[in-house]
């Protein structure tokens, strides 16, 4: 199994995840982050003095897959998240040892 | 409720005409229903000095803010029932009333008027003690704070107070006699909470972070914009009370105090909006809600004695004032988180000034004169007496809190508390709220 | 502060019979007391209409709401200083006031009036061009607001409204020469404002994300019920200004209307409670509380002429119209993020139907006759003016931001601001809070 | 707006000589005016207990307690109109009213004023009620709610209410025929909440998380302190309306009942900081914040009969009380979220032995006695009356919700709702704020 | 080393926590996350219109161990966290090749 | 390519950050998290009763390198987030198969 955990932008969030729904992926976990990297964040403006913001709010999607839907997957997302703007994100596969489903009990795929 | 004695004013019981109740009891009557909704209006203000500041400043310091509002009211009413009441309005020596300390006046004909006239002024003293816990917020100690509030409630406010205002009780102003006009207090209140509010910002020092290794300005926005909002609606509110309620006599002359305030404050939004625009190619907001706050306190003054086109030009002349100011006092490394300085103080000045020049009753050289020599006096008296106490408290008890402390925040530190338990409230600089616009 | 001409009435002064004030005069001044202890009672509704909608609306746009809010009354302000008293209230061509433009009228005798009755009319313009910025809210240009605000205030709002209101000071209007009745305005404001807000909603059409691919209505809940619900309760209580502050005269007849609105509004927030229940099995805050606004619109055209018991049936039935009105608004897919249109609109024209079938003088066609006329014929010019208005601003200068701007939120991109730094603010749909009930 | 017929009254047209008004009239127009704004002042404690409420308990039950406070004022004004103020006001049997059911009284000259007294006695009726929402918290069915809210409001308040206030009106009682002391309801209202409260919050029982296995209390921090703040802010610029409003007649003995409202509210305020202090070496916010409500509870019977001294040394008293009373209750594990028991039931007592204690008619041990009669009189009625109400509901339909809906929050299980979609709302137990402060 | 991350669900984690505790593991990191898997989200009510919510909030804990603690430490919370109804949540484990406490500097087992 | 996950604490962002652009580092992902550890939570006052509160506010951070900069990142990390108190945090590192750039499609240590 590995895990394929992506970092995007917030508003592709709806569309990265019905293009998941779409290739039958039945579960994943979504946080909030906040990136820094090329893109450089913007200047805002608080009672007459601006200021740089240099963090930007993305989402992390984190989804364990058996190793055979990984790079399907990661293509889907990669070209549903895409804007070819500074900042789309990026997507970091690794492996994953174990699974195990807490209500059951099963393990391994059978638990994803 | 209503004892039995009273039951001749009852409507509708068929009673009315047996005793005798004659117009002029009545005009007394409708003075104290005025004065004292006046004062209840200006109470609220509370509230929205809470909202502005708290809406200013951090999430991990709003607990502390709330409690700084919630003090200040409560001991300055204490204080100025014990001292306050009497340096200002009781017989006065010249300088300070000596007399009417702990209601000690109160008896007689006068004893009902004497309470609803302490109602009022306890409010206004109020007003210039939380002035100045917006400017040093975030970093103080609640116990010097206390301390402080105390002291500017029941001594340094009422005793200036005195020079202006004594006359309208039982004491008499040096200031007053001179023509003086503050109507309402924009020197009175307003500057004098402002010039506290100064030297206070200037002893406890900036926060930590305001200004980077290069002596930069790094701005702290707010948590809570909205809640600053809601603190400006209810201050503007509050202000009809203040300015109107000023005449304590509930006659048609709070008409016209009414138009001058509306104007005054819609003038003062809209420049400040403006020229952060043209500044800066967007609106601020909390340049705004500061813009509004400086006409209130610009038209305070001359309320009631200029016109309303006068109290356009004053309120816009204070809306672009505030925004200057408030980056001046920034850059002078005066850190205030609400703007306090520059919407009470500056704001308060040019106030004072306006209601001279704009005086209805014709342009006189010996007025503005009169109104200047006022303004510098005012500030004198505030800005020393605020350095000297701030100083001093400072020195035997600390104005501020650790470095630690300040970084954890004042609401565990100081009150063990934190304001919002259900939200996670870290500041990892500000940010973007989602889709933000791809690439620019 | 009271100047010494006003110490006759000062209480405790032992002065008081010295001059001779007769009970008329006092009364008047007791007028001038109520009508603007009522208008400022009408300002806080500006508090309460910013936080209905910064509530119903999403954080990303919070402080652009605040702003709009700041800015109609203030822009109103002066807009109907200039310009609107005299078209609304100046003496009438037939179909506009041609005079008392920045305030000329006032001198004399007649000043003081003038001022307060300003005072008075002020507050309710501005209401009718705040209800529309609920109705565009989340995806309005700020610049293209402001235009039409001024716009509204100043032309459009007051030229219908001196057809009804018109001979409350100089003017005269056709309308009320008919009967219209329309104590407090459900159509002279609300409907007004409901109507513009139609065709503002119209002309800068849904929000992103309101209609899915295949036309479905998707909601998009507001960001704080709190404050939705604070801003409502303000709105009740500015509301009782509203209605019974404007019989301008403090006498017996506020009590009925005061009793009148309070049942209205409570009728109205029980029945929509019920009606969201019945129908969805749960009960649903949001329309609960535009349920009590729809009450509270619906009694003000009829608030002094209608039993108790009719106030019940009038803000029952508002209660049930303005869920239906907003399912529909829903449906032919007008985004109204906050029910203005419902509330304000729809309940205003039921509002002002039902001051005529009500009508404690007895139920007469021809009445009910002059309030269709009267629904209809403001219908027509403000959802018509509206059109106009919003159509030649979009082509002008744009009414709508761009769909990054609209992603990315009003509030960084109008502003440059955050309203709330300290939280993070991403909305990945609505969320449960924890402790779900297991696999339901 | 002013029908023609009141013109007499408009000021500034020259007619007011035409009509002659005497001055018992006018003075009736003023006790109109001024019973009317108290009652409105009243109004807006809805909206400030709705903030403590909401601030002090949890975001996921916020909307809920919003939907509660909208509720029980809506209900309890339909069901005072209906059945209460008859109950309350109406011709007496001795033991309640029974006459003066949905305004049947209301005709002839007694009408408008039977309207205002009806406004003024239902904001009141629905302050009781609004007190047990927050003592039931969190985890009481919307719909046993909604139940005892007429109950409360329509029968058991007013019945109480009629020993002690019937005589305001058409009624007569029992206990103020004996003289029993309670001005503006430290027993007849608050208390009576707050024993309701005690009784609901034992039949429902302590929230899920309240005591560990152990049975030792766990706090369960409210959501927003800032909103609980405002809330407390606004109850206590309402309670000058419930205060001095209950002169309802607009003369000069309003002055000391704002002065002694002032006091007694600050020095509860002080002294429940103080003593936590002392006690925890930190001063708490939320019982602060209590300890100026008990302080506004306590002087509510008494704020026209005792002195300002007198005054401060009852708040003084209420802000300890209500600390060790908020402790005693947490302890016997009666569970109530906002403190309302102890504010409003152990303070309404307090406040109400106080107004005989002190007295400025002198002490006397007879006056004393009576006010002891009155405190168990109305303990053994709203606390006998709760708990029947509530065991029975509770048996027909259901006090609480499920284990799960409790943990889903009642937001979501009753209303489908979440208070704040935009933000992550998960408690993982109490969280620092950042840079707290290294190793500590 | 292994890293053991698992998403459960919010009200579980008190006991989860206490659990852990009691097997004497030391530390762990603790997020807000939301989940999207079998179970659905439910229906709310927004002004009179019903809407879908796709997201569900989890927690997520993670915590580094011992190899040989990782399997104790697994059944552990799997047996806690039940509750034998959709949207349990699961167990992840994968790889750690190092650890680093920051404080002192140490590393690998010792650094936990 | 390993990733270097970094809990501290929260105040020390800032610095950490700097540090990390000084070393040329272009992107880093970051996330509030809460910790349960050794430092153990203070006792908080609410309405006149005390309580324990077990989680404390962290950041974490991740950052995906190539292997060769692993090292030296971490030092750099440890160094500047220390202040040699309880609570200071850790560093955890663990493989990355696979880096894409959603922007550009590009993979490996040309998608950092
Ligand atoms: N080396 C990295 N390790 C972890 N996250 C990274 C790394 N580089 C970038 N990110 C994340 O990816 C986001 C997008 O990266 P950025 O450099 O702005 O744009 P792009 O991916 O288009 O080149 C960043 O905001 C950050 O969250
Ligand atoms: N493949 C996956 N990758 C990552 N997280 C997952 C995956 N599948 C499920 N999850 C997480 O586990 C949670 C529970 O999964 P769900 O399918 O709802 O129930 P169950 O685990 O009982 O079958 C989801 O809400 C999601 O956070
Ligand atoms: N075994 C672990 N797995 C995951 N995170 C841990 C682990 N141990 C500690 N942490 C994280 O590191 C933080 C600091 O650990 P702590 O034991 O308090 O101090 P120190 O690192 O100085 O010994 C914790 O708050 C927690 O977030």
């Amino acid at each position: 199994m590995k895990k394929v955990e992506c970092i995007i932008k917030p508003f592709k969030l709806e569309e990265v995840k019905e293009t998941l729904a779409n290739l039958g992926i039945s579960g994943m976990t979504v946080s909030e982050v906040r990136g820094f990297g090329r893109q450089k964040g913007h200047a805002e403006l608080y009672r007459g003095a601006e200021y740089q913001i240099d963090f930007i709010p993305k989402i992390k999607i984190e989804l364990v897959l058996p190793d055979e839907r990984v790079a399907e997957v990661v293509e889907a997302i990669r070209q549903e998240a895409a804007t070819g703007t500074i900042g789309d994100g990026k997507i970091f596969v690794h492996g994953v040892e174990q699974a195990v489903r807490i209500r059951t009990g099963e393990t391994g795929s059978e638990a994803l | 409720m209503a004892a039995a004695g009273l039951v001749l004013a009852l409507p509708g019981f068929g009673l009315a005409e047996e005793v005798a109740i004659n117009a002029a009891e009545v005009q007394e009557n409708l003075n104290f229903v005025w004065t004292l909704i006046a004062a209840f209006m200006v109470f609220i203000m509370q509230a929205g000095f809470s909202m502005v500041e708290a809406g200013f400043t951090r999430a991990k310091n709003a607990c502390n803010i709330l409690m700084k509002n919630m003090m200040d009211f409560s001991v300055g009413a204490l204080g100025f029932w014990a001292l306050g009441f009497g340096l200002m309005f009781g017989v006065s020596n010249g300088f300070f009333g000596t007399t009417d300390f702990f209601f000690s006046g109160a008896s007689g004909e006068g004893e009902a008027w004497n309470y609803a006239f302490w109602m009022f002024q306890t409010v206004f003293a109020a007003t210039a003690a939380t002035i100045i816990s917006g400017a040093v917020a975030e970093r103080t100690k609640f116990s010097a704070y206390l301390v402080y509030s105390v002291f500017v409630s029941a001594i340094v406010y009422p005793i200036s107070g005195s020079w202006a205002w004594g006359g309208l009780f039982n004491g008499s102003g040096w200031l007053e006699n001179l023509g003086f006009i503050d109507f309402a207090g924009s020197t009175v209140v307003h500057s004098v909470g402002g010039w506290l509010a100064l030297a206070g910002a200037i002893v406890v020092g900036p926060r930590l972070g305001k200004y980077d290794k290069g002596g930069k300005v790094k701005p702290i926005p707010g948590h809570s914009i909205p809640l600053a909002g809601l603190g400006v609606f209810l201050l503007w509110f509050g202000w009809y009370g203040f300015n109107a309620g000023s005449t304590t006599t509930g006659d048609t002359s709070i008409a016209l105090i009414a138009v001058t305030t509306t104007l005054a404050a819609a003038a003062g939004a809209i420049v400040a909006m403006g020229a952060t625009w043209f500044k800066y190619g967007k609106s601020d907001v909390g340049m705004t809600l500061n813009g509004a706050l400086a006409g209130l306190v610009g038209i305070t003054a001359g309320c009631e004695n200029v016109s309303p086109l006068s109290a356009v030009i004053i309120g816009a002349i204070a809306g672009v004032l505030v925004l200057y100011s408030v980056l001046f006092f920034d850059k002078i490394k005066v850190d205030d988180p609400v703007g306090a300085i520059s919407v009470h103080g500056v704001c308060g000045a040019w106030g004072t000034l306006a209601a001279g020049l704009f005086d209805t009753a014709g342009f006189s050289l010996q007025v503005v004169g009169v109104q200047l020599l006022g303004i510098v006096v005012y500030f004198a008296w505030a800005f020393g007496a605020g350095l000297i106490l701030f100083k001093l408290i400072d020195v035997l008890m600390g104005m501020r809190v650790s470095k630690e402390e300040e970084m954890a925040g004042l609401d565990f530190c100081e009150h063990g508390a934190s304001a919002y338990p259900d939200f996670q409230t870290v500041r990892l600089g500000t940010v973007f709220t989602p889709g933000e616009s791809a690439g620019k």
